[in-house]
């Protein structure tokens, strides 16, 4: 086999603050789709960032082999770098949606590409712009390229990004994260397009937090942890026979239909931070040793390996987890939740159509459905925040959305909700301890030495030590955050939890966690739960029933696995399809 | 007249040229008729012309009438007028002319702040043949002569009233007068520009320049900083610059290329006068206490390094007739005052050391103007008194409102102390100061407050003769009454102190210490 | 009727390096304390005259020289602080007080009083600070306490909005939704969450404000709407001096100097605590 | 909504404010006159007057002192929506007249100083952008201190030292550039140090956005992105600023006519205020609420240029 295209050998990054990455070594052939898999702040995009000479002023990039094409990346001089960057090296930045500048149209952009790097005469700028805009799969390219980012959804943004960056014919091209913040048929959409790139012969260095997403294209996956690869090796051995722990950990969060009704988070322990140049992952592994704290075994650039003492093989097995069904939704109860042919809109334009649910105590309804579905509408429609334009809401029997404010306060307690952003939920200058008080206060526990214990006990609840109680939420993990706004929501014993996008910002092994945690707290506690995710696969491992929303309406709705299995309505199908899994049913 | 050469002459005349003259206020109306303020006569008197010229010892010389007789009873003048006078819009100047400007001064209509006064009880003009005007009272009014010798009974051509009546206070080409200089133009903020009368030939009796003036064009820049103006000055972008603050006298003396003329102002001198009409004042010994009891001599030497005479009559030494015999005839002496004031029964004092009877603390009001109306640092000076006073156990307050305010109190006889100066070269500003009818809340300016028998005779009779020996007598015994009885502080002569480039020549200073630019020129280096 | 952004705006810019910041804290302390105790750094009597010594320069017996009737400049200057930052805070305390409420009322009041409430505004806004001062000015008259209130007014409008803006972000936001949701009552939402979330920046750009405030308060008196002598006040002494540029240079220089090492100073630590504030929100 | 009628409606809310802060402009300066104490004949004489009372009596029959508030308010804005805007108390002339007579120097100095502002503000800002620490330390420094100096005392150590001891600018030479330079030099300083960090911040912020990057990722060179990308970003909040300060300069123009002895709006204004002279001030009052509404209107009208986002859909 001959020279790779890429091959970066012992690459190093660090900040003044922190070492973002720490030897890495891997190899790239003409053709090949490289993935990088791993949390966030392992340091994939910093990796993909050093290729084309961008860590930033601040990065101090060292490596024993950066070539590319032969060319030693290394030695570059300013120039020489723009002749590689968006040339032979395309890069696709993380954050699609603002990657274009807002001020100029996606046609000037991909022409900015065109004009530094070729020499297409001016008169032809356009056309050639037009034919970028098709292979990047862009319906009506003379109307997009005349328009301004703000006017394209987010798909066509990606694509357009794609296509500036493989304007100039790179012969790598380096996409971090490029399906984030999709909608899944997008998703799958754009996934394909990168597959036509690899077919066309270009290396795809490709960047992702999500497993599920890279195991469809990827011929070989790399696996960051705390900056470093901690294994890699081809794609299918990667998924179906991991062998580092924290890659076993990684693939067992993901949730799938086989593991409904077990556990996704593998068990951890806090344990003491490892040195400098032990494994990374020590303080989280339950197999760690001092060995582990202290060194790290090396690692091939080529072949396939994993970076740990105690590499571990076979099946990963769950662990059941507490049964949610044991609170079995029998039929003629009165349904705690009522919604019936609610509708709002916005200046004329409908968010929530005519949509009917119902909700039994104890039960977990899911709705999934894209961006701009009604979703979160449909929600603030049924915590009471949004008044619906027609249709009705009752609770437990009762009217509720009809109540007036005042009426409707004293019932409050009872419906509580988790939203994406639990940062933003907190009063920022209180600490964890004031936002608990509040709500405890709020619920009528009177100030004193059992409001204190009760705070205690919630924490416990939520799995967190009263270690955090004097700290400001903005300084906890997203995961902490996440917990605690779920603690807040349990103060006041709560009948029903709607949880909006709950785990849709955190990493697959936190989200694995705080679904853990939802789950077991429903069966603990029989809360009912309206679960809203754009995620088919965490929606499907939460809820019992599925309400499907488009445009605004329930398309179809019905008991959990059924609907997966034979979905009836087209888009539903459409969805399903689309939905990436981990394990290719070959 | 003899408006003495100011400073050493630039060698002879030179026609032609341009002179920038800056001035520390900028008029408020350019209507002689209407307004009050010394600066519109200063600038204006370029391009009016009076009946009569004051000369530098109070004599009255011919300028526009030839000649003149004044009826025994003091209330009637006759002048004749000169025949070969024209207004620069070519218009003739006659009795008509005479008759239209007083009977415009005095009509409400025309809202005069100071002409309509200086008519005095005026009763009408008549034109007895085209060059003899008539102008009658009606009481007898010794002080129109000087009063018509001041550009503020001056001319404008009937033509301009008839036509511009209303605009005349916009200054500009509508000011039409007799004047050596055209009123060619008016930036307000900024400057105003004169050219020369080219058919100018009624100077002054023993104008050193009895014809047209040399300088073809006369620029006065507003500048009302006076570190700019001597700047302006220094740097040689100014010819002239009027009012320079005492501070910088010195340097424009010591500076080869330049000249420093100084002039005592004439009428009243900054004084303070004492409201001896209500309490603690209505006390000549606690009056006398204060008058004494204040290092005038210092402070003023200190503040005005010496520019400024410190004053020891409430006339200044520029007026006939000046009652020498006050001159140094009330020293600063703190002893005598402490002892005036026990006799006065302040004995006891208080925590602060403020001198106190059954009780009540010895305080002295003395509203401060607002900042802007505040003119050589009389404020400052005010604080040296202040401390002055403190010492011997007296409380000055000073309280500073706005004008309306100031107004209400001073002049509604609220105050206990007011303090001002009254540029008049006529003794008969004592009148205004003295007389028991001038009460300040109808326009006058009798700030005592009380109406002294001999000082309000004195001052009736002053303005009923014209004969000298009298005049001198009452003027003096007046002047010498005020001191005596403490109801005046004189406090210093405001001097003019104008700093002049040694390039310019023939610059004169008329009686009321304002240049006249008629015979001046500018030599070219 | 949008109106263009306010000066404030501005100061978002940077965070000071240590030595600047420690400077101006050192600064702002010696101001402090010659505000509350002058007779710490002088022995002598401000207004105590010494005419043999009138208007000599910078001499090791009066640092600053002395003025047109020998009263020790560097007195007065020290004795000068307390009355110009009487003026400053004043107009500032009042400024954002005033702009506070109206602000708060603008954004909790519901629709009509907003609208109401900000095209007065936008007609305060409409109008130069200067302008408003001396509008206000001529209406109350000259003197300290009309000069406070006169800044503050022209101050006010920019606060109002900010803490509308403010107060508005905070209503939107998800903290007062789970507010809402654990059935707090209106009232204690706008005091427990909106008041205080909303007067941070404000608070932080009220160091500004008083730099602003305190130049102003100088400018006016140029103008002649200045404090009451005898006492010494910054601006009016400032304004004294300029005619004696040419001739005594100390007695404009000291001053001056005393009011823009005061502003920078406070503008100095007000920027480093806005970083620290826009840090910790962002976070 | 169709675009057109987007547009006028946009048009229309605009002139509908406008409209609403001229007439509280209005209303305003009435109240404020309304509102001085003391007798305004007495204010209008101003002090060492030697007035008559028949004077008295026919100034206050001019002004109409005698009628009631309410009837004085009404043909107060019956005449001012003829453009009759009154008299001047002190200088007995149509404020109209005074105010458009004056308005020429402002407005010349006002933008001479605008000009300059922004000249020296994106030299300053361009220059130490995201670039060493020294160099920004630098610039921090001048601009905070430009902004801490009264501009007044700014103004006179200038005069001092270009025009009375080097000689150069000429002071009285009046009219004319040279005679323009330091006034507006003196206005700009204070108001570049502000121009110049808003800027810079923008001009950081914008470079550090990922388009930005992505840019660069495209092979553009550093400056190539600063002009073709960051500088359209930071152009807004500039653009913003610039208006409002171009909108109170007329307040700094007070200060700086006055030590500069020019004549302009600023001059006026402050004779005005201290003589109490209420319909000039009201002129000048209203003038510059029109001079803001109008500045406003351009600056959204920039935005619109620079920003698509902000153009009706
Ligand atoms: N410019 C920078 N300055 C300082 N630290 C940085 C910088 N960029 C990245 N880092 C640090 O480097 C580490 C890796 O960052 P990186 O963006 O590569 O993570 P990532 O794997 O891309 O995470 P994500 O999935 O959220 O994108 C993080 O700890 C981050 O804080
Ligand atoms: N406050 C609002 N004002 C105007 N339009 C709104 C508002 N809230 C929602 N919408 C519109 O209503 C539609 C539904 O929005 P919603 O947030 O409910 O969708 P969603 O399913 O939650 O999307 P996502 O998955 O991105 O959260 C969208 O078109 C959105 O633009
Ligand atoms: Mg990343
Ligand atoms: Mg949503």
């Amino acid at each position: 086999m001959n020279e790779p295209l890429l091959n970066v050998e012992g690459l190093s990054v660090r900040f003044p603050e922190t070492r973002a990455v720490r030897d890495v070594s891997f190899t790239l052939d003409r053709g090949e789709c490289l993935a990088v898999v791993g949390e966030s702040g392992s340091g994939k995009s910093v990796t993909a960032r050093s290729l084309v000479g961008l860590a930033g002023d601040r990065a101090e990039v060292t490596a024993r082999r950066l070539e590319f094409a032969g060319l030693d990346l290394a030695s570059l001089d300013e120039k020489a770098w723009r002749r590689v960057r968006g040339g032979r090296i395309g890069l696709v930045l993380q954050d699609a949606l603002v990657s274009l500048d807002p001020l100029r149209t996606a046609g000037a952009e991909i022409a900015e590409a065109l004009r530094t790097h070729t020499k297409v005469p001016r008169d032809q700028v356009g056309e050639r712009v037009r034919e970028l805009l098709v292979r990047a799969g862009v319906p009506e390219p003379e109307v997009r390229a005349g328009q301004y980012p703000h006017q394209l959804s987010g798909g066509l943004r990606q694509r357009a990004l794609i296509a500036s960056a493989i304007a100039a014919g790179p012969e790598l091209v380096i996409a971090d994260e490029p399906t984030t913040a999709l909608d899944v048929t997008v998703q799958a959409q754009i996934l394909a397009l990168i597959e036509e790139l690899k077919k066309d012969g270009t290396a795809v260095l490709l960047i992702s937090h999500d497993l599920a997403v890279v195991s469809r294209l990827a011929d070989r996956i790399a696996v960051m942890y705390g900056g470093t690869v901690v294994e890699h090796g081809p794609a299918r051995q990667v998924l179906d026979d991991p062998r580092h722990p924290y890659t076993r950990a990684l693939i067992a969060a993901v949730p799938e239909p086989s593991g409904r009704g077990s556990l996704l988070s593998l068990p951890a322990h806090e344990g003491k931070e490892p040195d400098p140049d032990g494994c990374p992952y020590a303080a989280r592994c339950v197999l760690a040793d001092d060995r582990c704290r202290t060194s790290l075994p090396a690692l091939a650039p080529r072949e396939a390996g994993t970076r740990c003492w105690h590499p571990v093989s076979g099946p990963i097995t769950r662990e059941r987890r507490p049964q949610a069904e044991a609170s079995p939704v029998r039929d003629g109860d009165t349904p705690l939740l009522e919604v019936r042919e609610v509708s709002k809109s916005y200046r004329g334009r409908p968010a929530v159509s005519g949509v009917s649910l119902s909700l039994l105590p104890g039960e977990s309804l899911g709705i999934v459905g894209e961006s701009g579905s009604g979703k979160t509408t449909l929600a603030r429609i049924v915590l009471g925040l949004v008044s619906p334009d027609e249709g009705s809401v009752s609770f437990a029997g009762v009217p509720w959305s009809a109540l007036p404010e005042r009426r409707r306060r004293p019932l409050r307690h009872r419906v509580q909700a988790i939203v994406q952003d639990p940062l933003g939920s907190f009063d920022p200058r209180h600490p964890v301890s004031r936002v608990l008080d509040e709500a405890l206060a709020l619920t009528g526990h009177e100030r004193g030495p059992r409001r204190r214990a009760r705070a205690a006990e919630l924490l416990a609840l939520v799995g967190l030590s009263p270690a955090v109680l004097p700290r400001s939420p903005s300084s906890l993990s997203g995961g902490q955050r996440q917990r605690i706004a779920i603690a807040r929501a349990l103060a006041s014993e709560p009948e029903l939890l709607v949880c909006d996008e709950p785990v849709s910002a955190l990493d697959v092994s936190v989200q694995a966690q705080i679904l853990d945690l939802l789950t077991g707290l429903r069966a603990r506690l029989g809360l009912a739960l309206l679960f809203i995710s754009h995620d088919l696969g965490v929606v499907h491992h939460v809820s019992d029933r599925v309400a499907v929303m488009k445009d605004g309406r329930v398309v179809e709705t019905g008991e959990v696995t059924a609907l997966f299995q034979s979905p009836s309505h087209p888009y539903t199908k459409e969805l399903f399809a689309s939905l990436p899994a981990l394990h290719r049913v070959s | 007249g003899e408006g003495e050469a100011a400073g050493p002459v630039a060698d002879a005349p030179v026609k032609g040229g341009e002179l920038t003259f800056a001035v520390d206020t900028e008029p408020v109306s350019f209507d002689v008729h209407v307004s009050q303020q010394d600066i519109t006569g200063t600038i204006l008197r370029n391009v009016f012309d009076s009946l009569v010229h004051q000369d530098g010892q109070g004599g009255f010389q011919p300028w526009l009438a030839e000649s003149w007789e004044v009826a025994d009873d003091l209330k009637t003048y006759t002048f004749k007028l000169r025949k070969d006078v024209k207004f620069t819009d070519g218009t003739a100047f006659d009795a008509e002319a005479v008759k239209a400007n007083f009977d415009r001064i005095a009509d409400p209509a025309t809202k005069s702040q100071l002409a309509a006064t200086l008519l005095g009880p005026y009763d009408g003009t008549e034109v007895v043949d085209p060059h003899t005007v008539k102008v009658s009272f009606k009481q007898s009014f010794a002080p129109f002569l000087q009063a018509v010798s001041t550009p503020y009974l001056g001319f404008y051509s009937p033509k301009t009233i008839k036509e511009n009546g209303a605009k005349l206070g916009s200054g500009g080409a509508v000011d039409v007068g007799t004047g050596p200089f055209v009123f060619s133009a008016y930036t307000k903020g900024q400057n105003a520009t004169f050219t020369r009368n080219p058919d100018y030939a009624w100077a002054p009796k023993g104008a050193t320049n009895a014809g047209a003036p040399y300088l073809d064009k006369l620029n006065i820049r507003f500048l009302p900083e006076a570190s700019v103006r001597v700047g302006s000055l220094t740097s040689g972008q100014v010819h002239v610059s009027f009012a320079l603050p005492p501070a910088d006298a010195k340097a424009v003396e010591g500076n080869s290329k330049l000249a420093l003329d100084r002039r005592d102002a004439p009428g009243a001198n900054y004084s303070i006068y004492l409201n001896a009409a209500k309490a603690p004042l209505n006390d000549e010994k606690v009056r006398k206490a204060i008058q004494r009891g204040i290092d005038i001599d210092t402070h003023v030497k200190t503040l005005y390094f010496g520019e400024y005479k410190r004053a020891w009559s409430p006339l200044s030494p520029a007026t006939a007739p000046y009652a020498k015999a006050l001159d140094g005839s009330w020293p600063y002496d703190q002893a005598l005052s402490g002892k005036l004031l026990d006799e006065a029964g302040w004995t006891t004092r208080d925590s602060e050391g403020y001198r106190t009877k059954d009780g009540k603390r010895l305080t002295v009001d003395w509203p401060l103007l607002p900042a802007s109306f505040i003119r050589e640092k009389r404020d400052v000076l005010g604080q040296a008194f202040q401390a002055d006073l403190k010492k011997l156990g007296v409380e000055v307050k000073r309280p500073q409102g706005d004008i309306g305010t100031y107004i209400a109190t001073v002049y509604g006889g609220k105050a206990d102390l007011a303090d001002y100066s009254w540029a008049r070269a006529e003794p008969d500003v004592l009148w205004l100061l003295f007389n028991g009818a001038s009460k300040p809340a109808e326009g006058g300016q009798n700030a005592t407050f009380i109406d002294d028998p001999e000082l309000t005779e004195w001052t009736d009779k002053g303005r009923s003769t014209l004969d000298k020996a009298t005049r001198d007598d009452v003027y003096t015994k007046i002047q010498q009454r005020a001191v005596e009885l403490g109801l005046v502080i004189p406090v210093y002569t405001s001097a003019f102190t104008n700093g002049r480039s040694r390039t310019v020549g023939g610059l004169e200073y008329e009686a009321n210490g304002w240049p006249v630019f008629q015979g001046a020129w500018v030599t070219k280096k | 009727m949008t109106t263009p952004t306010l000066p404030e705006a501005r100061w978002k810019a940077w965070r000071p390096a240590r030595p600047a910041l420690l400077a101006a804290w050192t600064v702002i302390a010696l101001i402090v304390l010659a505000a509350a105790f002058p007779g710490l750094f002088t022995g002598r009597d401000p207004l105590e005259l010494e005419p043999a010594v009138a208007m000599r320069g910078p001499s090791p017996e009066h640092w600053f020289g002395t003025d047109q009737l020998g009263r020790d400049l560097f007195t007065r200057v020290v004795y000068g602080t307390r009355p110009s930052l009487l003026v400053g805070l004043g107009a500032l305390t009042l400024a954002l007080a005033a702009g506070a409420l109206y602000g708060l009322a603008a954004a909790l009041l519901g629709r009509f009083a907003d609208v109401a409430l900000m095209r007065l505004l936008d007609v305060l806004l409409a109008l130069p600070q200067l302008l408003v001062a001396l509008l206000a000015l001529t209406v109350l008259g000259s003197g300290q306490v009309n000069l406070m209130i006169a800044i503050a007014l022209s101050l006010l409008p920019a606060y109002a909005r900010l803490v509308r803006a403010e107060a508005l972000v905070v209503r939107r936001s998800g903290y007062l939704e789970s507010a809402v949701l654990l059935g707090q009552h209106p009232l204690v939402q706008a005091f427990r969450h909106v008041l205080p979330n909303a007067l941070g920046p404000l608070l932080v750009l009220g160091t500004v404000g008083f730099g602003m405030a305190v130049i102003a308060a100088s400018g006016l008196s140029f103008l002649g709407f200045g404090a009451e002598p005898p006492s010494p006040e910054w601006g009016v002494m400032l304004s004294e001096g300029r005619d004696y540029l040419q001739t005594a240079w100390w007695l404009g220089v000291f001053p001056g100097a005393a009011i823009t090492l005061t502003v920078v100073a406070v503008s100095v630590a007000g920027r480093s605590a806005q970083a620290r504030f826009t840090r910790r929100t962002t976070l | 909504m169709s675009p057109v009628v987007r547009i006028l409606a946009g048009l229309g809310t605009r002139l509908l404010g406008a409209a609403a802060v001229m007439f509280g402009a209005a209303t305003l300066a009435f109240a404020a006159l309304a509102l001085i104490p003391g007798d305004p004949v007495t204010i209008m004489l101003g002090p060492f007057t030697t007035a008559s009372q028949e004077i008295r009596d026919q100034i206050v029959l001019d002004h109409g002192f005698d009628r009631p508030l309410h009837e004085q308010y009404l043909s107060y804005l019956g005449r001012l929506v003829q453009g009759d805007m009154g008299e001047s108390y002190q200088l007995q002339r149509p404020v109209a007249g005074l105010i458009s007579e004056q308005f020429g120097p402002t407005a010349e100095l006002a933008s001479a100083a605008v000009v300059l502002a922004v000249v020296i503000a994106v030299a300053s800002a361009v220059a130490t952008a995201g670039r060493g620490r020294a160099s920004r330390r630098a610039a921090h420094a001048w601009e905070l201190v430009a902004v801490s100096l009264p501009s007044y005392w700014l103004g006179i150590v200038l005069l001092t030292v270009f025009s009375f001891r080097l000689g150069l600018f000429p002071l009285v030479g009046a009219s004319g550039p040279s005679a323009l330079v330091l006034p507006a030099a003196t206005l700009a300083l204070p108001i570049a140090g502000v121009l110049a960090q808003v800027l810079r911040e923008g001009l950081e912020t914008a470079l550090e956005q990922p388009f930005a990057v992505t840019a660069r990722a495209r092979g553009l060179s550093r400056t190539a992105v600063r002009l073709r990308h960051a500088l359209r970003h930071a152009a807004a909040p500039l653009a913003n600023l610039t208006g409002w300060l171009a909108g109170s300069l007329l307040g700094g123009a007070v200060l700086v006519e006055v030590v500069f002895g020019r004549a302009g709006l600023g001059a006026l204004t402050l004779q005005a205020a201290l003589n109490k002279d209420m319909p000039v001030l009201i002129g000048v009052v209203l003038l510059s609420a029109l001079v803001f509404v109008v500045i406003a209107a351009a600056v959204d009208l920039l935005h619109l240029l620079v920003d698509p986002r902000l153009r009706p859909a």
